[in-house]
């Protein structure tokens, strides 16, 4: 009854798409490891593909960007935490791996790319409040590997993306994303706790800009993705019974009216007992979740609140079943100099799976391209040489990019594969070392992109969720991508305080090659046999000079007085003035 | 640029060599004694401020937890079983590693238990690793609380790992090469099912030897001569200090009550250098250096409630100090010798004492040099002797590294190979009488050469090498063509004592009880217990990766032969002066 | 007393620093020979040009190939793995890793998406990939070994030439088969091995007096290393009239624009391996630990004095060629031993395996050693350095107890220690010419003095 | 009815009292020539147990933003990510003092952080040469109207402050800065407050004109931290920065508070930050015991009308930059 309403007004929303519209919902669901899911995706499409001057629902910010640097697609996420996929499964999508990742596609003209993108890094990195610069040119490789969105006409397109595994993601970085929103307090949006977030067990939070077609008219379809994932109960209760408030503490405060559609999906758990009754049940791709629109959750009964109580309590001692795919990366070796980069990619479906394997590495990471080995343990625990095919890779260039790895793997069913190479760390320059130093640098992840989707029990795509109550299949369009985590390498370092010494040694050493070939090749040789001339007058003088100057260097080291305070004095003296 | 004068300085030494030489040594062995008093060397200092030892507050209180596992430990029959599954109870992914032995020296298996609570809000990059011994088994409740206690913290930003090492040091060898993704030529073990990430640092604890209540024993010893680094060390010895703790540091288990309450003060540095030179594994924190991370082992005091819910806080503090820190250890020291649990000497100051043993080879050296060599002929039996070390060391560890070469019980390949060791080629090898004095020379050059090296790895080692040795190194290498032969038949007697296997068990057998640890008892070594050492040294070198084995076959037996080749009677091999 | 002790004495030591050069560069168990053969030189010593019989170096070193050969089979055998994975050993100019993966990536057709993987000639690449397979252990080892033997060879023929004293050419063969550094870089499996041989050849024609083969082989060493080029300098001091020299350059530019024509030819036609391993050289752009003298330097420079150094630094290396010719213009031997010392110390990335080559040139000059002041002290301390090195790289990178500032001084020690032998050489040298002008002069107390 | 105009009386001549005490203020103090306020607070320190060297500059935000200087007119630098540093027991939440309020609510702009804190970009904001896309939020857009307040805190030392433990940022540096600054009209009065041990000697080379600058310590003195908060685990303020604040929350409510300069450079005696606060008055021409301290650390609204007209050399004022396609 209610939700053919919903309905009309959904389709109004999706179908006038010359409208600028906006469509927010929050999806919740219990993951086979019992950890609960927060996925909020605010959805707002332009309404053509030329945008501004005024603006209504679509942020400025992002518009003046896109316009102002020729972007077709661009999409930004930054994450804390890692998603531990042999836990939790295949992560809900979009996803990137701990840190930042950015990817924009240009057209126009290829010369200016590269400045492009720097303009465009610099200027995402003020409005993020966020520290992106890093990333060029070093961090910057180019994709073979895009996601896939339509576009109006066939254009040339030039992609460039950066990770940085570095990247933190905070309550300052919430803010100007939060300020992205047509509604910046009402609505779901109020739910965004910063100390629930940082406190959970993965978060992550970016847009994706791509330009939409239907039937001649396209459109950008601006998506803004937040991802909570929450910790199982340990303590003494163990209940795994939920309410908005235990999530966030804090209930939806007000409606957003800007929003065409605003609702919480719950996704429907075999164990769940009872609930707030929802507006509607519906079904996509075999899952049940649970329609709770917001008017209705502000409604008096619930007040911005709703909860969700299970049959059992949490058993930690249960035996899930291993999840269909997970990768996860390891840093080997014993000292910091050589090392062992080995991605373990199991697939624990009875299918075979053919994934495109990405790897990215950093141009101190200097990898022997002769070890690189694939290889797979079969469900016998064979070991056998999996089938690999269309190869990519990029060597790097000192300072200038990254290397980059890619290759289509065929995972056999129920099997475990191993990527590894042996590599050397670069030996950098002192001033190319972090300001920690000694802490290291971070190898970004590697990816998988699966082929073939395997179902996570969540409907990845938000076109899914948009078509509400036709219970159709629905295929994403989205790819599915799988993220391994970033690897810490600790770096051999120079010693910081030795600048000058060295440059003072090397040089002596010269000097003394120079000393000695030069004398011989200017003056002759004579033999004396009388008693040598003593030395010269200005000699002893000198010496004298170095004895008193180390004589100094000593007393001061002794009463440690600082070369500043020496100078002041020396200034007193002169009544020196600047 | 003057013509080839010697300056005046070196012709001093020359003239006056053995006085110079003595006076060295004696002052070397002065400046020991007067740099090791606790009063007179540095106080420890914390370098790395981001480790704030002690500024939080522990708030451990699984003492429940404890009592249940040790409980469960007592009466299931199952103990592997029963602690997997309490570890995942309190949510620590948990899991086992077997290991089996593949060499010939020793034939043992295990199945460790490791888990891992993961630092969620970081990258998860990096690692702390803690290790009990799984027999220990209040040390082991201890640390399954401790599990439980970590994972429901949300303040890690290192991901921190518990082992349950079953088979002791091994056990923990199996982990740390898995963990590493190394393979081990003595090993054979699972892989982890999970990754591990860059090691910071591991902490073992057990329950304490010296019964006291209130003690915290320390123990810091690793493979070939390795250190923790000294903030770390200072870190936990502050923390026990503190008001809220009182637990006062106990260094080698020594200050004991049935030890005797006062000790020398010479003792702990004497046995912080005894350990360090000859015992190659102290206890399970002993391989960490190997992998390049600081270890340390804690003999905690786990009789009472109180002490156990203080030891369990101790760790706490611990580990919240070292998931503080940023970097890895890389300030202060790695090389010291500690002489008392706040007092160290760094190696600028016990350098020197090296420096003073080996001169009068040096000076020696140098003499021969000048005075009485004709021409620098090298005599093949250097070479020989060196190549028949290097064919000894790779032989016998193929042989003693294959998991079949042995018979239990059967002594002979032992035999074998410590008579190799033991016969004195030189007297089967001419060695030219031109050639004596640059033999002499070069002899000394390189035990000179050798002890240098070793100390800059392991101190203890060259230290107390070289003390007996450099003197019997000059004795032995006088010229002794005026001798009456009596005299030069006991030269050569006493040249086959030198060997360093008898200096070895002179160390083990004569000088450790002096530093109050068992060593090998004198009184009820059979004949066949002479293998017992050479045993000991290849199989630490083969099981663990201790150096002493090579360095003995390689360097220190062929100077030996060197040796006696140099104290034969001269006219036995007819030379004519 | 003290003097007459002296006196007695001086003799003994010309001919023990004599020795211990050769102990120094060569610990073969060789030296009874040395001293009878030393003996022996002293007689003839003033009739050192007078040449001998006819040299065959198998017939006379037969004993110390074989156990050349030994020790390098078992050196490879033992220690391949740990001294591929010390920094003083290799260089990615020369490793065989990167040689492997520039192979692979040929044989994958990646080479021109490989950014900088390789380091390594286009024509080496070819080599390795269709002659011999770098995958084939075996073959490697023998393919090096072969060419040890073959600078050998060549080496000890120059000498015979130069000195024309069979003795001093055994010596120098002795040199380089036994000297533990060249063993060493043999069993990492080094294209050190192919370098030197490169080398030896440029000093046998050199030897053998034809300007034109020398200049050719030293164009191709140019091409493989750059470096080598100063040597031509001693190659126009040997031949000094103009015909030869023409002859010598017409080679030398024959064998640059052959080489280098057909790397370009194999790199598809174009020149883009110049700027992967000629401008890696000049800007100095992989700061991996060396042998050397510079790798800590330009990690440590200020970035905005970096520019300046690495010109200052090239400049250096080949301004050393016009003193040296102006000084040694009458001994182009001495001329080439020490420009190829200058070559090892002075490039951006050595290995300890280059050295091999000069050391087994020493020899040559004997009549030096009388006068040579540090021989003992540089003797010890280039092999205290060469033990220190890997021990120092232990204590910085795998246990962690010591930085890099250790292994920084080894290697500027062992430097300096090279530099040495340069200097006590030239004095030694110039000594001797004094003495042959003005022999009335010298006496026991003689100073010398550069006026 | 006669009580209303007797009350409406009084009032009035309350009023008239009033505006007349007003009066008196206004004349007691110099009037301030600028018309409007830029901040740029640096915390140049990174690792987790430098959390105070954080909490110091978000409580001086905290109290400018207050006295209604907006974040557009703020540029703070951060070094180290403290908040959401996985080690902080309270995620996404700075304290100032244990049990305190937090200072990292939603509002909080950070502008530079992490690895972009270096000496570099903080002479770069100074004298406002920036790459050309650098967004405004970065950049210090002050005018020859504007009062400008600088706070530095991490760990110096005799005439450096260290940035990020790798770098230095040298009092000459600072200084020349600051004369650039002058140079391009970039400030009408600066207030540099340096909070680090033996911070006095930062200010030596500050010679610029009209520019007032005050240190926690002087030059041999180390200068000390305040507060322990055991639940976190670290220190979380240093006593200067404590003490000023202190005295900004007591004395300085509002915009139109009349404390002085004066009272702010008194309000952290030897006894409390136990290290002698060091001033630096001979380039600052004006009386400071006549000088608000509103007039650095809020944001009055004062108009002025100007005859000469400005000329904006700033390119990006037109339009963020845009590339022919």
């Amino acid at each position: 009854m209610f939700w053919k309403i919903l309905l009309l007004t959904l389709f109004g929303g999706i179908l006038a798409s010359n409208e600028e519209s906006y469509v927010e919902e929050l999806l919740i669901s219990r993951l086979p490891s019992d950890h609960h899911l927060a996925q909020f995706r605010f959805i707002i499409t332009s309404r053509s593909l030329e945008l501004g001057p005024n603006y209504e629902l679509f942020p400025r910010v992002l518009g003046q960007l896109l316009q102002a640097h020729g972007i077709q697609e661009l999409e930004y996420i930054a994450t804390q935490g890692v998603w531990h996929s042999d836990h939790y499964g295949p992560p809900p999508q979009p996803a990137s791996s701990t840190g930042a990742f950015l990817s924009a596609k240009f057209d126009g003209p290829s010369n200016t790319v590269d400045d492009r993108w720097l303009s465009v890094v610099n200027s995402l990195n003020g409005a993020f409040c966020a520290s992106l610069l890093s990333m060029v040119p070093a961090e910057t490789y180019k994709q073979k590997n895009e996601r896939k969105g339509d576009y109006p006409k066939a254009k040339k397109l030039f992609s460039r993306a950066g990770t940085l595994p570095r990247e933190a993601l905070c309550t300052e970085n919430l803010t100007p994303w939060r300020k992205l929103l047509p509604c910046k307090q009402n609505g779901l949006i109020s739910l965004l706790n910063p100390h629930k977030l940082y406190g959970s067990l993965f978060h992550s939070m970016g847009f994706h800009i791509h330009p939409e077609c239907k039937d001649n008219s396209c459109w950008y379809r601006l998506e803004l993705s937040a991802i909570v994932l929450f910790d199982v109960p340990i303590s003494e209760n163990r209940r795994l019974d939920w309410s908005l408030k235990s999530f966030f503490d804090r209930p939806i405060s007000g409606v957003c009216n800007a929003a065409t559609r605003s609702t919480v999906l719950v996704h429907q758990h075999e164990e769940q007992a009872d609930s707030d009754k929802p507006a509607d049940v519906i079904t996509i791709n075999g899952q049940q979740f649970a329609v709770y629109p917001t008017e209705q959750i502000l409604g008096e009964k619930t007040e911005g609140n709703i909860f969700v109580r299970y049959t059992k309590s949490v058993d930690l001692h249960k035996k899930n079943p291993p999840r269909a795919l997970s990768i996860s990366s390891t840093l080997g070796g014993k000292d910091t100099f050589s090392g062992l980069l080995l991605t373990t990619i199991k697939n624990n479906e009875n299918e075979k799976h053919t994934v495109v394997y990405e790897q990215v590495l950093p141009w101190w990471v200097r990898f022997h391209y002769h070890t690189k080995q694939v290889l797979c343990h079969d469900s016998k625990q064979e070991i056998v040489k999996p089938y690999v095919a269309n190869r990519v890779f990029s060597g790097a260039i000192d300072r200038k990019r990254p290397a980059y790895i890619q290759m289509e793997i065929e995972l056999p069913a129920n099997s475990k594969c191993i990527v590894s190479y042996n590599f050397e760390r670069a030996f950098l320059r002192m001033a190319e070392y972090p300001p920690d130093a000694n802490h290291g640098l971070y190898i970004p992840a590697a990816t998988i992109t699966l082929m073939k989707r395997i179902s996570t029990g969540l409907p990845e795509d938000s076109r899914c969720t948009e078509r509400l109550g036709n219970s159709s299949e629905c295929e994403p369009r989205a790819k599915q991508m799988v993220f391994s985590n970033v690897l810490l390498v600790p770096m051999p370092v120079p010693d910081f305080s030795m600048p000058f010494n060295v440059i003072c040694l090397v040089g002596t050493a010269v000097s003394l090659c120079f000393g000695a070939v030069h004398p011989f090749s200017t003056r002759i040789l004579v033999p004396i046999n009388e008693k040598l001339p003593g030395q010269s007058i200005w000699r002893t003088i000198f010496r004298g000079i170095l004895l008193v100057l180390m004589a100094g260097a000593c007393y001061m080291e002794y009463n440690n007085i600082s070369l500043n305070a020496l100078r002041r004095e020396i200034e007193k003296l002169l009544s020196f003035q600047f | 640029m003057t013509g080839s004068g010697r300056l005046p300085i070196l012709e001093k030494i020359l003239n006056k060599a053995p006085h110079i030489a003595l006076i060295a040594y004696v002052g070397a062995i002065y400046w020991a004694f007067t740099i090791f008093r606790p009063e007179m060397c540095e106080h420890t200092r914390i370098s790395e401020h981001a480790l704030m030892g002690g500024v939080v507050n522990e708030k451990f209180d699984q003492e429940g937890v404890y009592a249940e596992v040790l409980h469960g430990l007592q009466n299931k029959k199952d103990k592997r079983e029963f602690l997997l599954d309490r570890l995942t109870n309190y949510g620590v992914y948990a899991y086992e590693q077997r290991w089996k032995t593949t060499v010939g020296v020793l034939n043992a298996s295990g199945v460790n238990v490791w888990g891992t609570t993961r630092g969620f809000r970081g990258p998860s990059a990096e690692s702390i690793l803690l290790i009990v011994n799984q027999n220990d088994a209040q040390a082991t409740a201890l640390l399954v609380a401790l599990a439980g206690y970590f994972r429901s913290q949300l303040h890690w930003s290192r991901d921190i790992f518990f082992l349950l090492s079953d088979g002791g040091v091994l056990g923990v060898e199996a982990f740390l090469n898995a963990f590493h993704l190394t393979s081990s030529k003595s090993l054979a073990f699972d892989a982890l099912q999970e990754r591990g990430d860059y090691l910071l640092a591991t902490l073992s604890f057990k329950t304490n030897v010296g019964q006291k209540s209130n003690e915290m024993e320390l123990y810091l010893n690793q493979l070939n001569g390795a250190l923790p680094n000294l903030d770390y060390v200072n870190t936990i010895v502050r923390i026990s200090g503190l008001g809220r703790f009182r637990m006062p540091t106990v260094l080698y288990d020594l200050r004991d009550s049935n030890k005797g309450q006062d000790i020398p003060w010479w003792i702990i540095p004497a046995r912080a250098l005894f350990t360090q030179a000859f015992v190659s594994v102290e206890d399970l924190h002993s391989l960490s250096a190997k992998y390049g991370t600081s270890g340390v082992m804690l003999g905690l005091p786990l009789k009472t409630q109180s002490s156990v819910r203080k030891s369990a806080k101790l760790i706490e503090a611990t580990v919240r100090s070292l998931n503080n820190m940023l970097e890895r250890f890389h300030q202060s020291f790695f090389i010291y010798v500690l002489a008392d649990e706040d007092n160290f000497v760094s190696i600028a100051f016990f350098m020197p004492i090296l420096g003073g043993v080996i001169a009068p080879l040096l000076i020696f050296a140098y003499r021969e040099w000048v005075y009485s060599i004709e021409a620098l002929e090298i005599p093949s039996i250097i070479w020989v002797v060196h190549s028949i070390g290097i064919l000894t060391w790779t032989a016998s560890s193929h042989f003693f590294g294959d998991e079949q070469a042995l018979v239990p019980g059967d002594e002979t390949p032992w035999i074998i190979l410590l008579g190799t060791l033991l016969i004195p080629l030189a007297l089967f090898w001419k060695v030219p009488p031109t050639a004596i004095s640059s033999l002499r020379f070069v002899l000394l050059l390189e035990a000179a050469l050798a002890f240098g090296l070793v100390s800059l790895v392991n101190f203890g080692l060259a230290l107390l090498t070289a003390l007996p040795s450099v003197p019997l190194l000059i004795l032995f290498t006088r010229p002794q063509n005026d001798r009456p032969r009596y005299r030069q038949g006991f030269r050569l007697m006493f040249s086959f004592l030198t060997h360093p296997l008898a200096l070895y068990i002179f160390w083990n057998v004569y000088v450790s009880p002096m530093l109050m640890m068992e060593g090998l008892d004198a009184a009820n070594l059979q004949l066949f217990d002479v293998v017992y050492p050479i045993k000991k040294i290849v199989s630490s070198n083969l099981l663990v990766g201790c150096n002493l084995f090579p360095l003995l076959t390689v360097v220190a037996i062929p100077i030996w032969n060197l040796l006696v080749s140099l104290s034969l009677p001269v006219d036995s091999i007819g030379s004519g002066s | 007393m003290l003097r007459r002790r002296g006196t007695r004495n001086t003799g003994h030591e010309e001919q023990s620093e004599l020795e211990t050069t050769y102990y120094a560069d060569a610990e073969g168990p060789n030296l009874t020979e040395t001293l009878q053969s030393e003996n022996e030189t002293d007689e003839i010593y003033d009739a050192t040009q007078t040449f001998g019989g006819p040299y065959s170096f198998f017939g006379r070193n037969c004993s110390y190939i074989a156990i050349a050969i030994l020790c390098r089979v078992a050196a490879v055998l033992l220690f391949h793995n740990f001294l591929i994975s010390q920094p003083e050993w290799t260089s990615p100019l020369v490793s065989i890793k990167n040689l492997r993966d520039g192979v692979i990536l040929e044989r994958e057709s990646l080479t021109s998406a490989a950014g900088n993987l390789i380091r390594m000639l286009p024509s080496v690449i070819f080599f390795f990939n269709k002659v011999i397979d770098v995958s084939s252990f075996p073959l490697l080892i023998i393919f090096h070994i072969f060419f040890d033997i073959v600078t050998a060879y060549l080496l000890s023929k120059a000498a015979f030439k130069i000195q024309g004293d069979s003795t001093v050419a055994q010596i120098v063969a002795k040199c380089f088969l036994l000297n533990p550094l060249a063993i060493g870089s043999c069993a990492c499996l080094n294209l050190t091995t192919f370098h030197n041989a490169l080398l030896a050849t440029v000093v046998y024609f050199f030897a053998q007096g034809s300007a034109m083969l020398s200049s050719f082989f030293l164009g191709l060493a140019t091409v493989s290393q750059m470096f080598p080029v100063t040597l031509i300098a001693s190659i126009w001091i040997q031949f000094s009239d103009w015909k030869q020299i023409i002859k010598s350059i017409i080679g030398f530019t024959a064998g640059v624009s052959l080489y280098l024509g057909i790397n370009y030819v194999l790199s598809g036609n174009t020149w883009g391996f110049a700027s992967n391993i000629y401008g890696f050289m000049v800007n100095y752009e992989d700061l991996k630990p060396n042998c050397g003298l510079f790798w800590y330097f330009y990690s440590q420079v200020f970035e905005h004095f970096r520019t300046f150094y690495e010109y200052v630094f090239l400049a250096n290396s080949f301004l050393y060629v016009l003193p040296l010719t102006l000084a040694l213009r009458s001994d182009p031997v001495l001329h080439l031993t020490l420009s190829l010392l200058l070559l090892v110390t002075l490039s951006p990335y050595p290995t300890l395996g280059d050295a091999a080559i000069y050391m087994a040139l020493l020899p040559l000059q004997q009549r030096h050693f009388k006068s040579l002041r540090y021989s003992l002290l540089i003797a010890c301390t280039i092999t205290t350095c060469v033990c220190l090195m890997p021990i120092m790289w232990h204590m910085w990178v795998v246990s962690g107890s010591g930085n890099a500032n250790f292994y920084f001084a080894v290697t500027l020690i062992y430097n300096v220690a090279q530099l040495y032998i340069l200097l006590d050489l030239l004095m030694a040298y110039f000594r001797a010419e004094v003495t042959e002008v003005i022999p009335e002069e010298i006496t026991e107390g003689t100073n010398f003095v550069l006026h | 009815m006669r009580w209303c105009w007797l009350i409406l009386a009084i009032s009035t001549v309350e009023g008239i009292l009033q505006t007349g005490l007003q009066l008196k203020i206004d004349e007691f103090f110099e009037s301030p020539g600028h018309t409007n306020n830029w901040a740029v607070l640096v915390c140049t320190s990174r690792f987790w147990f430098n959390y105070r060297h954080v909490a110091n500059v978000l409580s001086l935000y905290h109290s400018i933003k207050r006295l209604g200087i907006p974040d557009s007119n703020i540029i703070m630098m951060l070094a180290e990510d403290i908040p959401c540093n996985s080690r902080n027991p309270k995620p996404g939440t700075v304290f100032n003092a244990p049990g305190g309020v937090n200072l990292y609510g939603s509002d909080v702009e950070v502008d530079y952080r992490g690895n972009e804190v270096t000496v570099e970009n903080f002479i770069r904001v100074l004298t406002g040469r920036h790459h050309e896309s650098t967004s405004r939020s970065r950049r210090l857009l002050s005018d020859h109207q504007s009062n400008v307040l600088v706070y530095l805190t991490g760990h110096g030392g005799d005439s450096f402050l260290k940035f990020q433990d790798a770098q230095e940022l040298t009092n000459v540096d600072l200084g020349y800065a600051i004369q650039t600054m002058f140079e391009d009209n970039r400030y009408h009065e600066m207030f540099v407050i340096v909070d680090t041990c033996r911070s006095e000697s930062m200010y030596e080379y500050i010679n610029s004109p009209r520019v007032l600058s005050t240190s926690s310590s002087l030059t041999h003195e180390e200068s000390y931290s305040y507060d322990i908060d055991h639940e976190i685990g670290v220190f979380v303020i240093d006593r200067y920065t404590h003490f000023t604040l202190d005295f900004m929350n007591q004395n300085v409510k509002a915009l139109n508070s009349s404390a002085s300069l004066k009272d702010y450079l008194d309000s952290c005696p030897l006894a409390q930050c136990l290290s002698t606060v060091g001033v630096r008055r001979d380039t600052y021409p004006k009386d400071p015991a006549k000088v608000r301290v509103t007039d650095f650390f809020g944001s009055a609204r004062i108009l002025h009308y100007i005859q000469e007209d400005i000329v904006f050399d700033d390119a990006w004022l037109v339009e963020p930059v845009t590339y022919q396609l």
